[in-house]
C-alpha cells in the first residue's frame, strides 16, 4: 500500500510540474456551456496564431465560471447571465450578444408566437398545435435542464414567476434540443440563436425575427449578453487573448458562428 | 384437446429458435449498420488529425490520445491492486471472514453503476482532492470500475495453475513469494492479460464516469491534470448534439471495433489458457 | 562391513493427522547415510505422508497435525525455528507424476541453484552435471532451451530427478517415481539411482514390490499408518518377520 | 522484503476493493444524506415536484419511472434472454453453442452510448410515427434496456443450466419425457436460483444504466401516464443536471445517488443471497 501511495504521489509531482498554471503561457477559461463552443472556436484560432499559448476551455456553467474566476481557479470566467450585485466587484467584459431563438421543425407553417403564447405553451396551458392554427397534434415541448444558463435566461425573459410544465422533455444541451426539433415535426424548443441552423426554423417573437440587427438593437425580446469576467483587469497573455476577442477578427469569428458581435 | 408432447415441443422449439435468431439479428444489425455507415470514413487521416470545429470536421486524434492516456492510467493503477488481491485470496489465505469480506467487496463493486462511480470520482478526485476534470481523476475512477474485472479473471487464472507447480517449487526450496513471482504469476499471465484486455474494453466504452471526472475538453491532454475527451464521450457529444452524423458513425466504428477486437482476443486467449491446463 | 554407517535420518514416534484422519501412527525408524531405503505399502498406508514430513512439505496442507520428532543429522526437522527453505534444499523430492515447470529444460534445472545464490557462471556446469547424473544429458544437450513440457514422460521424470540433483541435496525422496512410466524408462531411473547412491541418501517410495526388491538396500513396510516391519531388503523379502508383510509381498493384498 | 511484509502488502492490496466500496458509500451518503434529512425522507422520496433551483426536491416520479422502465426492460429481456439460454444450453449442437455464446456475449461489449445512439436514430422515430407521442419515451428506454441486459441474462442463465447434472436429464428422458418436457419440469427448476440471479443482475444493470437512457427517455419530470410519455429515471436525473449544479442542487443529485445506490445494493445483496443458497 505504501508503495502505491508513493507511486501516486510521484505521479502527482510529475504532473504538477507540467501544470498549465505553472508555465504562465496557458490561459484557463471556464464557465457557461452556452459560451463554451464559441470560446473553443476562438481558442482554436488564437492558438494557431500564437502556438506558444495554450488555452483550456472548460464548461461547468455560468455560476461555476464566475466562481472560478473569483477564486483564481480560472483566468477568465464565462457567463451567459448578468452578474448579480454580489459579483459586481469582478471585471466584466461583454463579448457578444446572444438571442434565444424559439425553434420548430421546418415543416411547421407557424411564423411567429407572442411572448405570452410562448409562456402559456411552457406553462402547459396551450398544448395542441390546433390552438395555434395548425394540425390537431400535441405540442412536443422541449426545455433545458435545471441549472442551465439558457434555461435561466429563458425563464427570466419569458416565464417570469411561472414554472415550466413538468411534462416538457428535458435535454442537456442546445445541440440536443436542436437535434430533436430537427427530427420531430411537432416539437417546439429554444436554443441559443448562434446554434440555429438550416435544419430548424426560428420563430418571430412578438413579430420580430431574431436577426442580427434586431438582436443588437434589442428589438428582439429574448436577448442576453455573453460575458467574460476576471478578478482583476486582465494582463499579459490573458489581455492579449481578450483583445483578440474584441478585435474585428475575433468579433467576425463570433459572427460567423452565429452570435452578434458586441463591438460594431 | 391435449397436444401430443412431440408437437408442442416442435412448436415451442421453433419459437425459441426464432427468439434466439431475433437476438442474433439485433446484434448483427447493430454491427453491420455501424460498419457500413462508419468504416468507410475511417482512414489514417481520420485517426491522426485532431478534430476541428467541435468535431464537425477533422479526425479524432485528440480523443484517441485522451482515451489511451486515461485507460493506461486506469490499468496501471488497477492491475497491481487486482492481481495483488487475487494473489492474496488464492495463495496467502484460507477461507475466512476476511476473504469473504474481500470477495463481497469486489462483487458489490462490480455492481455499482457507472453514474454512481462518476458521482464518487467527481466529489473525491475532482473536488476534494482538487485534481479537477482531468486525466488523473478519470483514470483513478475508471481504475475502481475495472478493479473487480481484474480481480475475478486473475483469481481464475491463478487457480488454474496446477497445484503440483507449487509443490515442486516448495520442494526445490523456493519461498512462497519466489514460487508466486517466478512460476505462478508467469503461468497465469495469459489469464491476467485477459482481464486487462477486458478492462481496457470496458474503459473504452465508458461514458458516464468520464463525463464527470475527465471532462470533455477537446484539446489533446499533455499532463495528468489536463481534461480529456475520450472517444466514447466524443461520440456521445457528436451524436447527441447532432454535430456530425458521419463523424459520429466513424467514431462509433473505431470505438466498437476496438472493443469487440479486444473482447475477442481476450476470449481466445482465455480458451487457449484453459486448454493448456486441462 | 562390521561397523554400521551413521543414521542420516531418524524418526521417533511420529503421528500425523489430516484433520481428523490419522495417516501416520507412532512411526519410528532410522535411515542410514548412502543407502537406498525403500518404503512400501498399499495405497494410503502413509508412505507419501512420511516423505512430506521429512522435507516439511506437510506445511502446505491445511489442518495438518503432527506429533513426534524427526532429525536430519542433528537438525530437528519439525522444530518451528527450523529454516524450512534450507531444509528443503538439503532434502530433495521427486513426485510420482512428472512435473516439469512450464519453462525451458535449462530453467527448470537452474531455478533452485540460482535462488540459492550459486554464481551465474557456475549454472551451466551445474545443469550439465545434473543431467549427466540423471542420464539425460545425451538426449537433451542440444535443446536445453526448449520447453521442458515437450519431453517424453520418462524424460520429464528424469529431468525432475536432475532438477532435484542440481539443488545438490543430501537426501533424495522419490515418491513412486516410475508409477506412470514404461519399463525402459523405469529401468533407466533405477540404474541412475544405483549410481547416485555413493553421493546421496535415497528414500524410494513404491507400491511396486518388485522394484523395492530390485533397487533398495533396506526396506520398511507400512500399513494403515503403522510401521509393520523394517530390515535389510533381502531379509524382508525372504524371511519376513510379520505375516502381513508376507501377505503383501506375495501379492495377497494391496 | 520479509515474507510477513509481503503478506501485509498483499493484504493491503486486497483491501482496496472493499476500501473503494467503503469510500464510495461514504462520499455518496456524506454528500447526499443531509439533504434527504433536511427535506424529510418522505417528502424527498414521494413528492413528484422537482425544481431544485426553487428548493423543491421530490424524486417520487423518478423512482416510479426507474421502476417502470426496469420492469419494461425485463418484459423484453427475460423471455428473449431465457430463450437464447435454453436453446444454446439444451438444444444447440455443441459447435454452434461454442460459436454463439461468445457472439452473444459481444453484445455486452457494445458501449451503452452506441445503443442510445441507434435508439434515437431508429427506435424513437419508429415510435413517434407509428404510435404517437414525442418518441422519446418510457417505451423506447425499456426496449433499449431490454436489449442491453440480454448478455447478462443469457450468460448467467447458460452457466446455471450447464451446471445441472446430466443425470437429471437422462433420468427424465428415460421416463419417456420429451426434451422440452425435461427442460420445463427438470432442468429449469434445478437451475432456478441461477436464473433468478441472472434476472436480478439484469435488473441491476437496467436500473443503473445512464447514457442510453438519457438519450432515449426524454427526461420529462412528470409521472408517466402511458408507455409513450417521456420519463426521467434516477440515473438520468443525476447525469442531466450534475454539469451545472451547485449548492443544494448538487446535494440533491447526490441524494438521488443515495437512493439509486441503496436500490442497487439491495439487488446485489439479493442476488448474492440467492446464489449462496444454491
Amino acid at each position: 500500500m505504501r508503495s502505491f501511495i508513493l507511486c501516486l504521489a510521484l505521479l502527482c509531482l510529475v504532473a504538477c510540474g507540467s501544470r498549465p498554471e505553472a508555465s504562465g503561457q496557458a490561459i484557463c477559461v471556464a464557465g457557461s456551456t452556452s459560451v463554451q463552443p464559441f470560446a473553443e472556436k476562438l481558442a482554436e484560432v488564437y492558438m494557431e496564431l500564437h502556438p506558444e499559448i495554450r488555452i483550456d476551455v472548460q464548461g461547468g456553467g455560468s455560476s461555476a465560471g464566475i466562481y472560478a474566476a473569483r477564486e483564481g481557479a480560472a483566468h477568465l470566467g464565462a457567463s451567459s447571465r448578468e452578474l448579480v450585485p454580489a459579483e459586481k466587484e469582478l471585471v466584466e467584459i461583454p463579448i457578444a450578444w446572444d438571442g434565444i431563438a424559439v425553434i420548430v421543425h421546418r415543416d411547421n407553417p407557424l411564423r411567429g408566437l407572442s411572448l405570452r403564447q410562448i409562456r402559456e405553451l411552457y406553462q402547459g396551458r396551450l398544448r395542441n398545435w390546433r390552438e395555434l392554427g395548425w394540425v390537431d397534434r400535441a405540442v412536443h415541448l422541449i426545455t433545458r435542464e435545471e441549472g442551465s444558463g439558457t434555461r435561466n435566461a429563458f425563464e427570466e425573459l419569458v416565464m417570469g414567476r411561472a414554472e415550466i410544465t413538468p411534462t416538457a422533455l428535458v435535454q442537456d444541451s442546445n445541440g440536443a434540443v436542436r437535434e430533436i426539433v430537427a427530427h420531430d415535426r411537432h416539437a417546439l424548443g429554444y436554443i441559443s440563436v448562434g446554434l440555429v441552423d438550416a435544419r430548424v426554423k426560428a420563430l418571430e417573437v412578438d413579430g420580430v425575427l431574431p436577426t442580427r440587427e434586431n438582436i443588437r438593437s434589442q428589438r428582439y425580446k429574448l436577448v442576453r449578453r455573453f460575458l467574460l469576467v476576471s478578478k482583476l483587469p486582465p494582463t499579459g497573455p490573458c489581455k492579449e487573448f481578450v483583445d483578440f476577442i474584441l478585435s474585428a477578427r475575433g468579433q467576425s469569428l463570433l459572427e460567423a458562428e452565429g452570435l452578434v458581435g458586441y463591438e460594431e | 384437446m391435449r397436444l401430443d408432447p412431440r408437437v408442442s415441443q416442435a412448436v415451442v422449439l421453433s419459437l425459441l429458435w426464432a427468439l434466439t435468431g431475433f437476438t442474433l439479428l439485433i446484434l448483427i444489425v447493430i454491427i453491420v449498420n455501424i460498419s457500413v455507415e462508419g468504416l468507410p470514413r475511417v482512414s489514417l487521416s481520420f485517426l491522426t488529425q485532431p478534430p476541428h470545429d467541435m468535431g464537425r470536421s477533422g479526425g479524432i486524434f485528440s480523443t484517441l490520445v485522451a482515451t489511451a492516456f486515461i485507460t493506461a492510467l486506469a490499468i496501471a493503477v488497477a492491475t497491481p491492486l487486482g492481481v495483488g488481491t487475487a494473489v492474496y485470496l488464492t495463495e496467502y489465505t484460507r477461507e475466512s471472514w476476511l476473504t469473504r469480506l474481500i470477495r463481497f467487496g469486489a462483487e458489490c463493486l462490480a455492481g455499482v453503476p457507472s453514474i454512481i462511480l462518476g458521482l464518487f470520482g467527481f466529489v473525491l478526485f475532482v473536488l476534494k482532492l482538487g485534481f479537477g476534470w482531468s486525466v488523473l481523476s478519470g483514470g483513478l475512477t475508471l481504475a475502481i470500475m475495472v478493479l473487480p474485472i481484474i480481480i475475478r479473471t486473475s483469481e481464475e487464472a491463478i487457480k488454474a495453475v496446477p497445484e503440483e507447480y507449487r509443490v515442486v517449487c516448495c520442494s526445490l526450496g523456493l519461498s512462497r513469494w519466489q514460487t508466486i513471482a517466478r512460476i505462478v504469476l508467469p503461468s497465469a499471465l495469459p489469464g491476467i492479460t485477459t482481464g486487462v484486455m477486458l478492462s481496457v474494453g470496458r474503459s473504452l466504452g465508458e461514458t458516464a464516469v468520464l463525463l464527470f471526472t475527465a471532462g470533455a475538453a477537446l484539446r489533446t491532454p499533455v499532463s495528468l491534470f489536463d481534461s480529456g475527451r475520450t472517444m466514447a464521450v466524443h461520440f456521445y457529444i457528436l451524436a447527441r448534439e447532432g454535430i456530425s452524423l458521419p463523424n459520429a458513425y466513424a467514431t462509433a466504428a473505431v470505438l466498437m471495433f476496438s472493443i469487440l477486437g479486444l473482447n475477442l482476443a481476450a476470449y481466445t486467449l482465455m480458451q487457449r489458457l484453459m486448454r493448456r491446463f486441462s | 562391513m562390521n561397523q554400521s554407517p551413521p543414521d542420516k535420518i531418524r524418526v521417533e514416534e511420529l503421528s500425523f493427522w489430516y484433520g481428523g484422519l490419522k495417516a501416520l501412527d507412532r512411526v519410528s525408524l532410522s535411515i542410514r547415510a548412502h543407502e537406498i531405503f525403500g518404503l512400501m505399502g498399499p495405497a494410503k498406508s502413509g508412505k507419501s505422508t512420511l516423505l512430506k514430513v521429512l522435507n516439511r512439505l506437510c506445511d502446505l496442507i491445511p489442518e495438518a497435525r503432527i506429533e513426534g520428532r524427526a532429525w536430519l543429522d542433528d537438525l530437528e526437522i519439525l522444530a518451528p525455528e527450523t529454516d524450512v527453505v534450507a531444509l528443503r534444499r538439503r532434502v530433495g523430492l521427486v513426485l510420482s507424476k512428472p512435473t516439469p515447470l512450464p519453462r525451458s529444460i535449462y530453467e527448470n534445472l537452474v531455478l533452485a541453484p540460482r535462488l540459492a545464490g550459486r554464481p551465474k557462471e557456475e549454472l551451466p556446469a551445474v545443469a550439465e552435471e545434473a543431467l549427466r547424473a540423471a542420464g539425460l544429458w545425451g538426449e537433451v544437450k542440444d535443446r536445453l532451451h526448449d520447453s521442458a513440457l515437450r519431453l517424453s514422460g520418462g524424460q520429464q521424470q528424469r529431468l525432475c530427478l536432475a532438477r532435484t540433483l542440481a539443488m545438490q541435496p543430501e537426501v533424495i525422496l522419490l515418491d513412486e517415481p516410475t508409477s506412470g512410466l514404461d519399463p525402459i524408462s523405469t529401468a533407466k531411473i533405477e540404474e541412475t539411482l544405483f549410481q547416485l547412491k555413493s553421493r546421496y541418501t535415497i528414500i524410494l517410495v513404491s507400491n511396486n514390490t518388485k522394484q523395492i526388491a530390485r533397487a533398495t538396500d533396506r526396506t520398511a513396510f507400512l500399513l494403515m499408518g503403522r510401521l509393520i516391519e523394517v530390515g535389510e531388503t533381502s531379509q524382508v523379502f525372504t524371511v519376513p518377520r510379520d505375516q502381513r508383510t508376507d501377505d503383501y509381498i506375495s501379492g495377497r493384498f494391496g | 522484503m520479509s515474507p510477513k511484509g509481503i503478506e501485509r502488502l498483499l493484504l493491503a492490496l486486497a483491501l482496496s476493493s472493499v476500501g473503494s466500496l467503503a469510500l464510495i458509500t461514504f462520499f455518496i451518503f456524506w454528500e447526499g444524506l443531509p439533504l434527504i434529512l433536511t427535506t424529510g425522507p418522505g417528502d424527498f422520496l414521494f413528492s413528484t415536484h422537482w425544481a431544485p433551483t426553487k428548493d423543491r426536491f421530490g424524486i417520487g416520479a423518478m423512482i416510479v419511472s426507474s421502476v417502470v422502465v426496469t420492469l419494461g426492460a425485463l418484459v423484453l429481456g427475460v423471455p428473449l434472454g431465457l430463450a437464447c439460454a435454453i436453446v444454446l444450453a439444451e438444444f444447440a449442437p455443441l459447435r454452434l453453442k461454442q460459436l454463439l455464446k461468445p457472439t452473444l456475449e459481444l453484445l455486452a461489449g457494445i458501449p451503452s452510448v452506441v445503443y442510445g445512439f441507434l435508439g434515437v436514430l431508429w427506435l424513437v422515430p419508429l415510435i413517434r410515427e407509428h404510435l404517437g407521442g414525442p418518441g422519446l419515451s418510457l417505451l423506447a428506454a425499456a426496449l433499449i434496456l431490454g436489449i442491453m441486459i440480454l448478455p447478462t441474462i443469457i450468460s448467467i442463465s447458460i452457466d446455471s443450466l450447464g451446471a445441472v447434472p446430466d443425470l437429471y436429464r437422462d433420468g427424465s428422458l428415460a421416463l419417456g419425457a420429451t426434451r422440452w418436457q425435461t427442460v420445463t419440469r427438470v432442468v429449469l427448476p434445478a437451475a432456478r436460483s441461477g436464473i433468478i440471479t441472472a434476472i436480478i443482475l439484469g435488473m441491476g444493470r437496467a436500473v443503473g444504466e445512464t447514457m442510453a437512457v438519457i438519450m432515449v427517455a426524454g427526461n420529462a419530470l412528470s409521472l408517466p401516464a402511458s408507455l409513450l410519455d417521456p420519463v426521467r429515471t434516477l440515473t438520468s436525473n443525476i447525469a442531466l443536471e450534475l454539469g451545472y449544479a451547485s449548492g443544494r442542487h448538487r446535494e440533491a443529485l447526490f441524494a438521488t445517488g443515495v437512493v439509486l445506490f441503496v436500490i442497487i445494493m439491495i439487488l446485489n445483496l439479493t442476488a448474492a443471497a440467492v446464489t449462496r443458497r444454491r
